[in-house]
């Protein structure tokens, strides 16, 4: 289990070979990237500036990671988070879930990112021709995290 | 009771600044009396603080509903509904 | 859409930004690494041996990808499996997909592998310190493959 | 008509070879029908082709079931459940 939220890019490699080989447990390895996409709502998008509340922000990825922890038999997972100023093509975020089999490896994995799109204390502005905009919270990504409150 | 207040994202923008410290009247007690007691600021605080925009709260960093009572030495923040991932 | 069989281990670094990089319009990827456990229904694993046959395989494995993509909006996928002898920690496969938003790219990959474990010619053999055995296929993976069904 | 055979994993164990050619007699049409005259060569054969065990069928490798018709130059491969991933 660990967090980490930095200015700097991240190494998906060495997350992942560190993650699976760190225990013959693990039969499953389930990731997630999240990177920046260079069109929006229909516009280009130049930058996109993340900004976080910093205290608050590792505290519930955390909170994130135990819940996933009970719900599910994982054996490790990380979350890595970038904030400041990205391009397209720059990666933005990487949950990763190990565990024995396969079907919970996925399932907290997802469950992982519907909660971080829902409670992580992130804003994203982007930077388009026409100025910048703040990106605004998207229903399906509520709608997304209600599914795991019927289980 | 003293307060530290944090703003964020377009919240931090349009209030222009990200911190204060506010003495807070004995009849504020939770975040709704709060951001009403924010609401009667100006034009730019009503429109964030008086329920046209959705605007979250936490208190010592754990996410809270508006009815959330407020103790002495609490760090409240403002925010948007956040858009990480 | 690429599919491989191959003796050789993976590069999923390389696999997994080279799927990234190849748009901007791609947001999200999620991957599956497989790998080789040390213990199986309670026994110690030596080695696991792939055997598979050959023609069927890799149309198998690209009906596979060729139907999630008609379900799911993906912008590209792949597939990625071993053959041959290897063992614990050793990476049997890698699915991954990219699409434009987070859900596709996770149901889609999911699918992939629910599919892969029950539909693709591949038999496990271990060996053990009593000797080799089959690996029987389990229930479980065809109720797995069975919720796809529903829907 | 003639047919190629291939035999994976357990099974191919089992009957100790990969791969044959066989003419197949008038009255087999079917992968049911082939899977009864495989299993009247013996024990071995009975065991794995009567139907105690789950045998899969392949023909010229796309998954088929037990009623899939067989044509000539067919190539048919009898495997057990799959366990690749």
């Amino acid at each position: 289990m660990s967090v980490r939220v930095q200015t700097a890019d991240f190494d998906v490699a060495a997350a992942l070979a560190e993650m699976r080989l760190a225990s013959a447990d693990i039969g499953a390895v389930v990731s997630f990237i999240g990177q920046v996409r260079d069109i929006n709502d229909g516009d280009t998008v130049n930058t996109l500036t993340l900004e976080h509340y910093p205290q608050m922000t590792e505290r519930m990825l955390a909170s994130i990671e135990k819940e996933a922890q009970s719900r599910w038999n994982i054996v490790n997972s990380l979350i890595i988070h970038r904030v400041g100023t990205l391009k397209p093509l720059d990666q933005i975020v990487l949950v990763a879930v190990a565990s024995a089999h396969r079907g919970d490896a996925f399932k907290a994995c997802e469950f992982m990112m519907d909660y971080l799109k829902n409670q992580a204390p992130f804003w994203k502005k982007e930077s388009t021709p026409d100025g910048e905009r703040w990106i605004e919270a998207k229903t399906s990504d509520t709608e997304a995290q209600e599914r795991w409150q019927q289980s | 009771m003293n307060i530290k207040v944090l703003y964020f994202a377009r919240i931090k923008e349009s209030v222009n600044y990200s911190t204060e410290e506010i003495a807070l009247p004995v009849d504020i007690s939770n975040i709704n009396t709060l951001k009403a007691f924010l609401a009667k600021r100006g034009e730019i605080w009503a429109d964030l603080f008086s329920g046209k925009q959705v605007v979250r709260a936490a208190i010592n960093h754990e996410l809270v509903d508006d009815m959330m009572a407020i103790h002495d030495g609490d760090e409240v923040a403002f925010f948007p509904p956040v858009t990480g991932g």
